[in-house]
Formats: structure tokens, C-alpha cells, sequence
């Protein structure tokens, strides 16, 4: 999945980058094949270099000493982002629905829900701003519903059409899901779209990880495989504590004691 | 420049400028978080706040756990690790320990809101927001916010209108600040500049006082000018569990062991009680903590090379004294 | 970060990035004005700009006077001594060199067409402008500019509409730079800082050309981010006979000389002879001041205290690396 | 002038100064009375304390190194002007008329003017914006027409309902006027009232001095002449060299070599 969604980043692209997932792909990108692009944060940040440490969000404090801009979410999601000078933004999700909406808020009714999650932090603005929005998640088929409960992060809306009457701009919206079973596109109306699966997953067992009837492109075929190379410096270089491959991010199973 | 010095203890500051009821601005986006000044709100058992954040983490979640808040205007509220913030996610799905209104936006959205509470603007029109859960108008989805939705008289397109957000209160911690209220912060600033500014009393927290001459050899990066701050409190080590750029990180486990912490009700109040009902001030808490923890969350020094702004005391070319 | 570096010198940044035709952001608010990159332009002979300045000074002056300038977008336009900005006056009221469309605002009004250009905002609603000239609603001034009126949808007051501005290309001269264009200024920065970001293409004219770790150990001070930023020019006394914070006072005499030597046209033509068209580049142009009257525009060294932004290199209490 | 101005300003109070004559008048006001005013001006600077030297003009390179704020024009204009945070402001002014309205755009038609001034930078600003506007000039009869040609700056427009019809807010407005003849201030219906004159300058000089009949508050009486304290305090500190004071500051009338 980091490796897959890595690849999809064209070197010398403005990205903006989301919590989780997107901050290992972006610099595992950086690393690798686009040393040029440039990493912008909500927070006010545009990188300048990987980081000393790989930041556990993009609040990381580490980011104050890896930046050419620290300053404010205009810098950022206002001037770059909405200002339309970003390529790219890249999100995670709790859950992702048919038309490339993206659920960070909660499960059941808004006003009287039954799980509730963060929020949307600038995702809604991601999605809402970018011409081009690849979204990352570990797959399980509860994080994909026909349709999301509440619309934290607009894609398609209920198509390509509903997302231009909302007023979104037509240059914008989701590019690509990357998931732990493969890579998804979108097509003209702005429907979800196998496109390539993991060597290791079947077509069936992706469509059956989705809860709707999903789209299959006629040129689907298996991912490449992560390259030693690719394996080699996310492990070595980019994320050495191996603090986003292994359960020690969450600090989840282990005994904490202040 | 108001010569008032405005230097006093935390209890004075809460007690003298928050008030039950008050909408209330937390500073620090991530970083730089008010968590003293939050314990104190606490500790003096205001009610009925509405806290107003861009970015809510533990903080808000203490106050939302500890029945202070009644209302919250935020775009995500969560434990930064990241995982769940169990107040939080109780106070919304289970009204404990009370019931807490909810009024959310996307941070660019929450951005443009506090710059025209900031500077009084009418509103402000962005592409930002259209068609998801926030634009109510178009997703039925029972979002309770202030925007609105209108035809751009420029291009006829659909633009979603932001309205000023006020508070009566804003706090936030910075790095230093002399005794006028002349602060300054580096580091991630997010929409802090304007969430201060969109406040009728700022109350600022600050690792260091400094004279003021150390503000006027580089005010550019003042944050807050004095004449808009009402107090100013030398509270040390204030933003802990959070981090302040070049004074201490992040403190990692403190947040994985909040999150353990808190998972009921029951073990919050425990937490509670430790950590905030039973330490009288900040000194007391960083007593639990430690020195040698405190020391350890010490970053290595990594220096921004002076400038000069050039000292100019007569008219070149013209006769001047 | 683009690692394209972006040195050349001035007359190929000139040559490679202005085009006539072009509508054009110039930065600085009175100090840091881009006085070599206007000199380039006039002596390139670029024609038909369209020239967008906040606080118009002589700079500008010498642009309308030399005719390469057909619209101008400001809110004031004055030799600052203050005095009479004589080829701006003739270009208005005799057509000389030629007809100048004026589009005027007042200065905020103004920063909020840039603030919305560089967001890329539909519009921003005020409260000033009402009223006055610049509102051609009421008051049917003639004035030309791009101001709306209408009535809130929040409170029905009437409010004016402020549309983005946005521009081809923005030239400024700041305190340093590093080769991949992230510069850095300080001192009085009025619009620049949305007037930059409201330019397709960014040109930024340098004291210093100092590595990119200078600018990340201070990264609060970075005004625009590289990657914006299409050429970068080292270029010393850039901004005489402008102010630069930290390098150079402003020439006063200059001005009073500039004043008395522009009052005809044909006086005009003679002192663009010979600081302008006769000159090949700045050297040429500092040579005719001379090293003494550069160094007497030295002010006092007047530096700012180091700050730490604090390095980190684990996570503190999580097993890493 | 300066003297009369500065005495209106209390201390405390915060203030938006505008170029010319409000610069001397507000640090007069500082070293005096009201040491505990807070000065801003339009580019994005509160001061700290008098400068080092006397500002030529608000954006004085001197300013860079006596402020508490080096920001932006939202910092000033914005936050302090729009955001309601300002007592009030001063300005200079070409002509001023019947209602408070002042030019420093052109003499005659804006599309094609006999003669063109400046125009207006924060000036606009402060007259639609401050709770309370002063407006300082020298008096010379051709600055004072009925009515202006061009409202840069409006003051009550055609009277103090048509200002609130226009859409400022009710709660500013002009405030007086000071000239080298007397002090004027404004009735309900927003109309200039000469409220008191020069020592040395008669109710008959100042009508005279209005191209309109100049209403006459009833009360109307002598300015009290410049203590020796306040005329020390302007030549000794705020402006020893006589910048304000004499031709000087022009450089007019002086051989200029470059």
C-alpha cells in the first residue's frame, strides 16, 4: 500500500500532505524517484527536507527544524491548496464509499451517533480543493460502505455531475484509493474503479471486500511487487524505528506507566 | 505603548478573565496548547464554556471529561498518537457527563472564520466545504454550523459563505513575552494569529518573560501586540504533554497513557484527581512529572541566526539635531 | 523541495519572466521595492504592463515615465519626501508619455484583493470603502475598479465586495534568499506577503544568497516558499534609493534630487539617460553613487536574539531507530 | 496645530496614525500627556516607544527598529482598524468639506483632473473605519471647499444619515478638525462647527477662511496658547532637528547634488 500509493507522485508535484499513511508515502516518494516535490502540511509547514525523525503526524514537533515555511494554514491550505497551487493531496480515511467520498466523522447519524471519530482536520479541504486527491487505507470491508454516513471529505458526491452542482471545481477531486488489496481509479461519472490488485489478493477478494458491486477495469492486472530498492529505504531511511509498519506507533499492547 | 504591567499568577488570571459562560479561544495549533491554563479553568470550576479550537486534543478532551464545556467549535478532536479522545466520544454518543453541542467545520473553513472574527469582515466566500457534510445545505446532514450558501454576483457560481467567529477569551502559551503582553511564537502557528485576534481579552501564557527590548530587536516575530493582551502569566513548561518548539518535545507516553487512562469514566475521574483536583498549581503537577522526565523531553538546541533591523538615529543627507 | 536552482542574473530573470503585456506585482511596502528589477524592465523596454503596487512610490514614477506602463492598480502614488510623483501627475492629467488607466483602492481594501488573489477566493466582504469615491455605486465618481455592493445575507447591512486580484508576475526585493528561491525579509511588510502568492510566476531580487540551512533554522521568517518561485537574483542594494531594514536607510536627498529632476518631461528624459538607459546593469547604476555614499547608508548593526526551534531526532519514549 | 491636536488624544487610548502631521502630533501626545498610547500605522507596525529619529513618513525605515509588531497590513488596517480594536485615527489631508469628507485624490473631475494628488493609501480606511477620525491641516481657504471633488476619505458624505445609509457603521465618523486657524467639531447632522480659534486668529478669520457659511458653536472661545512645556517637549524631544517645523523637511528650496 505505501509503496503503491508512493509511486502514483510525480516528481516536482506540490503535495498536500495528510496525517497517517500520506506522511510515509510522500516521503518514501522523496526518497526514491521524486526527490523534487514539495510537502505541505496543514499546519502552516513546507518541508525542506525529510525530517530527523519521521513525524508521527504532521503536528510532529520535528517539523519546526525540517522546514523552508513554518506559518500559518493560509500558507498552506489557503494560498497553496485553495489558491490552486497544490497537485496533489493525499488522505487517509475511516471509511471511503463508491463515489470517493470519505467519512472521517462518524458511523450512524450525525446528530446522535453511534461511533464518533475525530473530525475532519483539512481533509474536507483536501478533497473539497485538490485537482487530484489519493486517498489511503488499510482495507477491510467495513471501511467501505455504498454510501458514507456523513461526507467529511467531498469526492464525487453522488457523481461527477452532483460534485459540479455543489459548486466544487470541475479541475478537482478524487484521483486514486489505494488500499492494502489494491490501487482504484474513477471513471467519467466518478464511480470507484479496480484498476490493479496486490500480487497477493485476488479480483474476488477485493470485490468482496467492498459492500457494493464494484466496477472492475478491463485492463485489471496484478501490482509490481515492492522492489528491494523501494523496501530497502522505507525501511533503512524513512522510517528506521519501523514506527508506522509496526504496532510500537499506536504504542497500543504495551504496559504505560508515567 | 501601555505602560501596565500585566504579569500576575494563573488563579488570578482565570479567575479574573473567564467567566462562566464565555466563549472561550484555545491557542497552539498542536503545538503550544494551554494546558496550565486549561487546568486552572478546571480547578476553578467555570461552566457552560463554549471552547472554540481548531485543532482539539487532550486539552479539550480534560475539559469536555471534566463537565466545563457546553458547547465546541472545532474540526477534529482527538489524541494525537493518533487515536481516540474518550471524553469526547462519550460526551457526543453518550451525553456523559453532559450534553456538548457540536459545531464543526473544515480547518481552512474554521481559518477564514477567525480572520474575519479577527478583523470584523462581514464574511468571506470559498470553493472550500461545497457539497460535504459541513454544507448542510446541500447534504441534509444535520450539520449545525454558521455558513451559509450563495450566488457569487461575480460568476454566478456556488460559493459557501464564512461569517466572523468572536470570542470573548483567548489563551494561548507562546515562547516569551514581556510584561505588556508584547508576545512571541515560532513554530507551527496554524490560525493562531487570528484566533488570538478575534478575542475581546487575550490571556498569554509564556515559557519566558523577557524585557521588552528583546520584542522591539525583532518584532517581527510578535504574535500579539501588548495593547490587545489583558494578562500574562510566566508559566513554565505550560503546554506539557504538548510540545513547544525549542523548549520541549512532545511527551509521546504521557499521551498513550491518557488514552489508557480515560477509557471510563470511572478511570478519567482517577486521572483527574491526580493530575489536576489535587495539584494546587503547575508546580505541583510538574512535581509528579519529575526533573529528570522533564530534562529528557529537552530538545537539542537548533539556533535561527540573528538579523538586524538597523538602528537609524539620524536623516541621511539631511540636518538633523 | 525542487532542488532546481534559480540564479541568473537580472536581465535574464527580466528577459525569461516579464512579457508585455503582463500584469505585474510589484512588492514592498515602501521599503524593499525592486529598484534594479524595474531598471531591467525600462531598459528591456517591456511594454504594455499592467502594474500592481499597494504604495506606489518613485519606482513606479520612473515605470509611468518611461512608458512601459498602460494600467496601473494602486492606492496612492507620491514621491515620499512627500512630494508630487510628477510623471505619474502628467501621465494623468496630459497623457505624457501616454494614457495610464488608474484602478484605485484604499489600502486595505486593496490587501484584500491580494489576500483573496493568493487564496484564489471568490470574494471578501468590508466595511470600508463605503461611501467614499472607491465605492462608484454610491457616490458615481468615476472611478474605475472592481468593487461590488450588496446587502449581507447574514444581517442585511450593506457591505462591499472585494473580488481576487491576481497577477502574470511578482518581483520583490527582500533580506536573503537561498538558491531555490525560499526567501526570507523582515521590517515593514505591508501586502507583500499576499501579493506575492496572488502571482503566477515570482521573481525575488536577493541582498544575500545564503544556503537553505539558514533558512531552516529560522523557517517563521520565510516569506515565500521556493517552489513558487521561478528566478532568483543576487542583486546588493537592490532597493537604493529605497530602504532595505537591516542593510540601507533611504536616500532622502535622492528623492529631493528625483523631484526636482523629473519636473519636466524633458528634465525626466535626461535623469533616465543617465541612471537608467546609460547604465548596463546595477554595478553600473552603484558606481554613479559611489562606494562613500553607499557606506554613509549603513545603519547601526541593531540584531535580533537567536531563537531555538529545537532539534529532535527520537521520539522520546518510543524505542526508534 | 500640532499642540491643539495632540491635546485631543487621551492616554491609553489606541491609535491609527496616518503620514504627515498625525506623526508629530501622536508622539507629542506620547511625550506629554499620554505615554500610554499605542501608535499603528497602515504598513503593519505598533511602536514600542518615540523612534530613534522622527519618522518622515509612517513607512520610515527608522519605524523597523522601534516597534513591539513588524507585520502586515491586516495586523494594523485589519485586526486593529476593521477588527474595532482603534479609538482613533489622524490624518493629513489635501481639503476637507461642510461634512468631514476629505480629497487627496484630484482637483476636478476624477476621469480627467486639473490637478492630481497622491490618492488615498490607509486613508480611506481610517475615515470609514475609526471610531473617532481627527483630520489635521494647515488652513488656506482653497482646502476648504462646500464640497469636495473626490471623497477619498469620507467623512458624513451629505450629512451623518447619509453616512449610515452608505453602509459604515454608525459608531464613526470624524471626530474634529485642527488647522492652524482653530478646532472644529460636528454637530448631529454631522456638519463642521468652529468650536474654538487660534489666540491669534479672530471667529471673523476663520468664517472667511471656509468656502461655505461656517456654523459658530456658541461657546466658541480662544485656544489656549502652547504651554513653554509642551513647545519644549516638541523642539527639545519629539522633533529637535525642526523636521516638521520648517522647510526642512521638503528639502525644498535647498540645491539638491547628488
Amino acid at each position: 500500500m505505501i509503496v503503491s500509493a508512493a509511486r502514483l507522485i510525480e516528481d516536482k508535484s506540490v503535495l498536500m500532505v495528510g496525517t497517517q499513511w500520506p506522511i510515509i508515502v510522500s516521503l518514501l516518494a522523496m526518497s526514491l524517484h521524486a526527490p523534487g516535490i514539495t510537502i505541505c502540511y496543514e499546519g502552516g509547514a513546507v518541508l525542506g527536507k525529510v525530517p530527523d525523525r519521521i513525524p508521527f503526524f504532521t503536528g510532529d514537533p520535528v517539523v519546526n527544524s525540517s522546514s523552508v515555511l513554518m506559518g500559518n494554514s493560509f500558507d498552506t491550505l489557503g494560498m497553496v491548496l485553495h489558491g490552486g497551487r497544490a497537485d496533489m493531496a493525499l488522505l487517509s480515511g475511516a471509511s471511503v464509499d463508491r463515489y470517493g467520498n470519505i467519512n472521517t466523522t462518524c458511523v450512524g447519524d450525525y446528530t446522535s451517533p453511534k461511533i464518533r471519530f475525530g473530525g475532519s482536520g483539512g481533509a474536507c479541504d483536501f478533497g473539497s480543493l485538490a485537482p487530484r486527491t489519493i486517498i489511503i487505507l488499510e482495507h477491510d470491508k467495513r471501511r467501505f460502505p455504498e454510501e458514507v454516513d456523513f461526507i467529511t471529505t467531498p469526492g464525487y458526491l453522488k457523481g461527477k455531475d452532483d460534485r459540479i452542482r455543489s459548486g466544487l471545481r470541475a479541475s478537482t477531486g478524487p484521483y486514486a484509493v489505494v488500499t492494502t488489496l489494491g490501487l482504484f481509479r474513477f471513471d467519467e461519472k466518478g464511480e470507484m474503479v479496480l484498476r490493479a490488485h496486490n500480487p497477493t489478493a485476488s479480483v474476488r477478494e477485493v470485490k468482496e471486500g467492498v459492500q457494493w458491486d464494484l466496477k472492475v477495469h478491463k485492463d485489471v492486472g496484478p501490482l509490481d511487487p515492492p522492489s528491494e530498492e523501494e523496501l530497502r529505504v522505507l525501511r533503512e531511511q524513512v522510517d528506521p524505528g519501523g514506527m508506522y509498519l509496526r504496532e510500537a506507533r499506536l504504542l497500543k499492547g504495551r504496559e504505560v506507566v508515567i | 505603548m501601555s505602560k501596565d504591567k500585566k504579569l500576575m499568577p494563573m488563579s488570578e488570571a482565570i479567575d479574573r478573565y473567564v467567566a462562566d459562560g464565555d466563549v472561550l479561544y484555545l491557542g497552539g495549533f498542536i503545538q503550544q496548547e494551554p494546558f496550565a491554563a486549561g487546568h486552572e479553568i478546571i480547578r476553578q470550576g467555570k461552566k457552560d464554556l463554549t471552547v472554540s479550537k481548531c485543532a482539539a486534543l487532550i486539552l479539550v478532551d480534560q475539559l469536555i471529561g471534566a463537565g466545563v464545556v457546553s458547547r465546541l467549535i472545532t474540526t477534529f478532536t482527538w489524541n494525537p498518537l493518533p487515536t481516540t479522545a474518550h471524553c469526547f466520544v462519550r460526551a457526543v454518543t453518550k451525553q456523559i457527563p453532559g450534553e456538548v453541542e457540536i459545531e464543526e467545520y473544515s480547518i481552512l473553513a474554521l481559518n477564514l472564520a477567525y480572520f474575519a472574527g479577527a478583523l470584523d469582515l462581514p464574511y468571506v466566500a470559498t470553493k472550500t466545504i461545497l457539497g460535504s457534510g459541513f454544507d448542510g445545505e446541500q447534504t441534509d446532514s444535520g450539520v449545525k454550523n454558521r455558513l451559509r450558501f450563495e450566488t457569487s454576483p461575480f460568476n454566478g457560481e456556488r460559493v459557501c459563505l464564512v461569517p466572523p467567529i468572536k470570542h470573548d477569551v483567548g489563551i494561548m502559551q507562546v515562547q516569551r513575552c514581556d510584561p505588556f503582553g508584547n508576545a512571541q511564537a515560532w513554530g507551527m502557528l496554524g490560525e493562531v494569529r487570528y484566533g488570538l485576534q478575534s478575542c475581546d481579552k487575550v490571556i498569554i501564557c509564556a515559557e519566558e518573560i523577557v524585557d521588552t527590548d528583546v520584542v522591539m530587536r525583532d518584532p517581527n516575530r510578535t504574535l500579539v501586540p501588548g495593547f490587545r493582551v489583558s494578562a500574562v502569566v510566566e508559566e513554565p513548561w505550560g503546554s506539557h504533554p504538548g510540545p513547544m518548539a525549542g523548549y520541549y518535545d512532545m511527551d509521546w507516553p504521557y499521551h498513550a497513557y491518557y488514552e489508557k487512562e480515560t477509557r471510563t469514566e470511572g478511570v478519567f475521574q482517577e486521572f483527574m484527581k491526580k493530575w489536576v483536583y489535587h495539584t494546587r498549581d503547575r508546580k505541583d503537577y510538574l512535581g509528579l512529572l519529575g526533573q529528570e522526565r522533564l530534562e529528557a523531553l529537552r530538545p537539542e538546541n537548533f539556533e535561527s541566526d540573528p538579523v538586524s533591523y538597523g538602528k537609524l538615529t539620524s536623516h541621511f543627507g539631511v540636518p538633523y539635531a
